[in-house]
Parts: structure tokens; C-alpha cells; sequence
């Protein structure tokens, strides 16, 4: 079998479906034996995606996220992209600790966390149309 | 299964669950803060030696935990964690201000 | 938070992936608190479904796979649908033994199985076009 | 990990995966005709010890070895099934012409 594959996994933004979103993508990258650190890596960057479509990009409401993942070779490639209320200054939302929901403790380490675990992070996003987040891994470097 | 919350005089302990992400870090918050509003609390210990995944939603959650707690020295411990957590903790700072107990 | 969820995963019809739907359908599921036994249930019943499309409709060609999952009360909806070649005899093909690869080792077990371990099993078809298979299954009765 | 196969005298038994699946079962559907090609085997046990899914193309493998063993009696044994194996054995009618061991 060649190592390419692909798979696209549409959700609720129900935060109960952040648990399944790592899992389903964990799942799918098996076929390039990733140690527990990279799944763990893997896991945690793509928890950090979801969960800002839950909490900035829908705020709560039900709304649809939808995640890509394709493999190719020895890299992973995972999107996660939402219809929601879009961010204005990409630069400055990236910037660790930077939050605009203190009130909710969020940390703002949400994208220093996924550029510190996967190989590149692009951001996407329209205001009033929504976001996407790129990220690509090399497995088993 | 052991209690989540634990209180030894002035002291709560936090058994972490296994995993620490978004709506668990919102219930831990909910109900630590319940918690620190009936009891004279001086120190806060998150034991992490069930947990095997975390984001950053419990980064926020510990240093939520940090602020309510009046921002003094040593007021936040934690213990049992793995290199994974303290990867974590490290990235994200939280270690300027929390110490880290061996023995739990 | 109310009980009921959607999802829909869509994958290439690679042998690899025939976990990955399993265990994404087990972590889907979860919200409803299921048994040991009632997972198991569910990741035989799905496996059956996705391994025919893989070998009956698209007969080892990669093309997609889609699996939908909803769950509303105590009841999770689950259906595997592909576009392959159909089938043209459908209480036939779910007949105990009945199957048309015997070569592959093939044990005709598959529908049985699915309807041994699920609360409903509807298979609608058109030979040429494809095939949905619909299943439903109470959880913690 | 132990060997998947292991023969002795002229029994050889399958140590089988934690999933018996349709990948998994092809592969040793593939690998054990090539043993009982090469080999004197009048006896096949598969040990169910390690597994924890199986489907039906677990069920079609089981099958196609009775019948490369000439369906003689007592040709197939089964060890380590844990009560959803056994269900699985069960409803497929593979109990028929299986001889169950309670020890490996
Ligand atoms: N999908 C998104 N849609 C809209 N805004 C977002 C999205 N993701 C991130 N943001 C914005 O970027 C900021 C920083 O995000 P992040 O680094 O993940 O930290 P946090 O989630 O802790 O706020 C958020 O506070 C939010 O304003
Ligand atoms: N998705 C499908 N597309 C086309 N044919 C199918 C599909 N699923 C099942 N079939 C047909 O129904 C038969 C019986 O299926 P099943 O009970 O699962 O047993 P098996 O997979 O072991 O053959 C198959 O042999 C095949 O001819």
C-alpha cells in the first residue's frame, strides 16, 4: 500500500466532540508509526485548532467544523476550518498570551503551543466568513 | 476513583483527570472556585499523575487558579508530572511561578 | 448539554482506514456512556459495513467512503454509504453464508453480523451507483 | 512480542493480533498457507489470548483454514476466547467444527 490517505471528518462544535476530533486524527496517522510524543504533539496542536472554533469562532453556538487531515510520505497535513466570526489581526492573535477571552481563562497559547508542536502553522482567516488553520508534521523524522 | 478535591488544613489538592482539556479545565475551574469561596485556602496542589493529555485550556485554567489565588509565592504546587506536562508547563511559563513538588 | 451530535467522516477506501472508522465511531459514542460490550457491538457492525465497501463495491480501487453518525437520546444512527457497484439482490446478499468472493475467504457473515449486533439494519442499493447501509442502536437500555 | 507462528510436531499454532480484522486476517490467511504448504500440519490453533476485536473476516480465515485442512475433525483448535469471541464463534456456527481448549 502507498503511504498517502486522506480523510475529511465534519462536526458539531460541541465541545464533547474536542476528545473526538484527537482521537480521529491520532487514528489516522497510525500507518506512519508515530511515537507517543509525536501523537501527543499531534493531539494537543489539533485540540488547541477545535477548541478556538468552539470558543472564538462560533462562541458557543452549534456549528459545523470541519477537519482534513492528508498524509503523504513521512508528513501529515491537517486543516480545521470554521464559518465563524473571523479574526482581524492574525500577527497579534498569535502572539503568545495574547487572548480576547480573559474572562474564560483562556491562556492565549493556543497557537504558540500549535507552532511549537508541529513543523508550520498558516493562518487563514476572513472576518465575518470564517478561519483556517493549516498545520503540517513530519512523522518519524 | 479518588475524590477530585481534597483539603488538608489550609491546603487543596487537585487530582487531575486524564484528560485536561477544554470542557474538563471549565468544570475543575467551576468547581475549585466553589471551593476557595468556603474555605480559607493558602495553597493549591495540581496533581498530575493520572493525566495524559493536556492544552492549553488547563494552562489557562492553572493560571486562572494563580490570579484567585491573590498571585503569591508557592500558593501553586504541582506534582506527578510527566515530561509531556513539564513540556507544557515550560512553553507556557506557568513554571515561573508554580513549584513543583517530587513526592506528591 | 443536550444530548444529541452529528458527525460525518469521509475516507479513502484503504484497508488502513477500516480502524480509524471504528475507532472514531467508539469516540463518537462515547457521550452516551456505552458498555465494553456495546462498543464492541458497534465497531463490529461498522468494520462489516466499511470492509464491503472496500472489497464488494469498489473491489480494491481507492475511492471515498462516507460514514455518518447521529445520535439523539439514547440512540445512535450510524450509516456507511459508498458509490460503488451495488447490489442487485439485496435479501440475498444478507442471507447467513451468502457471499460472492468465497476466493477471498470471504464468510457471507457480514450482514448477519451487523444485524446480530445492531437494533436495526436497512440496506438500500442501486447496482451501478452504490449502496447505504443504515443502522441504529440503542445505548444503555 | 512472540512469534505469531509456532510449530510443534505437527500442530501449529497462530498467536493472533489484538484486532483480527480484514488487513490482519488476509495476512494470515497468506502467511499460514504458506506454512501448511511447507509443512506437515495435521492440527491449527489459533490463540485468541491478545484479542480484543475481531470481525467477520476473522471468521471467513478460521473457515478457509478448515477447509485447507481437508475439514477433517478436530483439525482446528481455539484457546484464550475471551465471551464476545466466543459470541462471535458462536453465531458464525465456527463452534461446529471447532475444538475449544480451555488451556493454550
Ligand atoms: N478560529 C478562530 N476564530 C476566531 N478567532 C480566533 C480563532 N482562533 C483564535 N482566535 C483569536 O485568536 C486569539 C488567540 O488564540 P489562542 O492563541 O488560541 O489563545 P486563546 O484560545 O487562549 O485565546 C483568541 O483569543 C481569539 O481572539
Ligand atoms: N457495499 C457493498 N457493495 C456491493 N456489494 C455488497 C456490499 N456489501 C455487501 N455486498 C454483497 O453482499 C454479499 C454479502 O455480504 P456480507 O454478508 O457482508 O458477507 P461477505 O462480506 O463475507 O461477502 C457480499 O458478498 C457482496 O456480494
Amino acid at each position: 500500500m502507498e503511504n498517502t490517505n486522506e480523510m475529511e471528518l465534519i462536526f458539531d462544535s460541541s465541545p464533547v466532540n474536542e476528545g473526538l476530533a484527537r482521537v480521529t486524527v491520532a487514528a489516522f496517522c497510525t500507518q506512519l508509526n508515530p511515537t507517543l510524543e509525536e501523537v501527543a504533539d499531534l493531539k494537543t496542536a489539533v485540540s488547541e485548532a477545535v477548541t478556538n472554533c468552539i470558543i472564538h469562532a462560533y462562541e458557543g453556538k452549534v456549528c459545523k467544523i470541519r477537519l482534513t487531515c492528508r498524509l503523504a510520505e513521512k508528513a501529515l497535513w491537517v486543516d480545521v476550518e470554521d464559518q465563524g466570526v473571523g479574526i482581524s489581526d492574525i500577527r497579534q492573535a498569535m502572539e503568545p498570551l495574547f487572548t480576547t477571552k480573559p474572562e474564560k481563562d483562556r491562556s492565549g497559547m493556543g497557537f504558540t503551543f500549535m507552532e511549537a508542536f508541529m513543523d508550520e502553522v498558516k493562518v487563514e482567516s476572513q472576518v465575518g466568513k470564517g478561519t483556517i488553520v493549516h498545520m503540517k508534521k513530519v512523522i518519524g523524522r | 476513583m479518588k475524590n477530585r478535591f481534597e483539603i488538608q488544613g489550609n491546603c487543596l489538592t487537585v487530582h487531575l483527570p486524564r484528560e485536561v482539556d477544554h470542557p474538563a479545565a471549565d468544570e475543575i475551574r467551576r468547581e475549585s472556585d466553589n471551593i476557595l469561596r468556603k474555605n480559607y485556602i493558602r495553597t493549591m496542589v495540581f496533581d498530575f499523575s493520572e493525566t495524559m493529555f493536556m492544552d492549553s485550556s488547563g494552562i489557562g485554567m492553572i493560571m486562572g487558579r494563580y490570579r484567585a489565588m491573590g498571585m503569591r509565592g508557592n500558593c501553586i504546587r504541582v506534582t506527578g508530572v510527566s515530561v509531556y506536562i513539564e513540556k507544557l508547563l515550560h512553553l507556557s511559563g506557568v513554571y515561573k511561578f508554580v513549584e513543583i513538588c517530587r513526592e506528591a
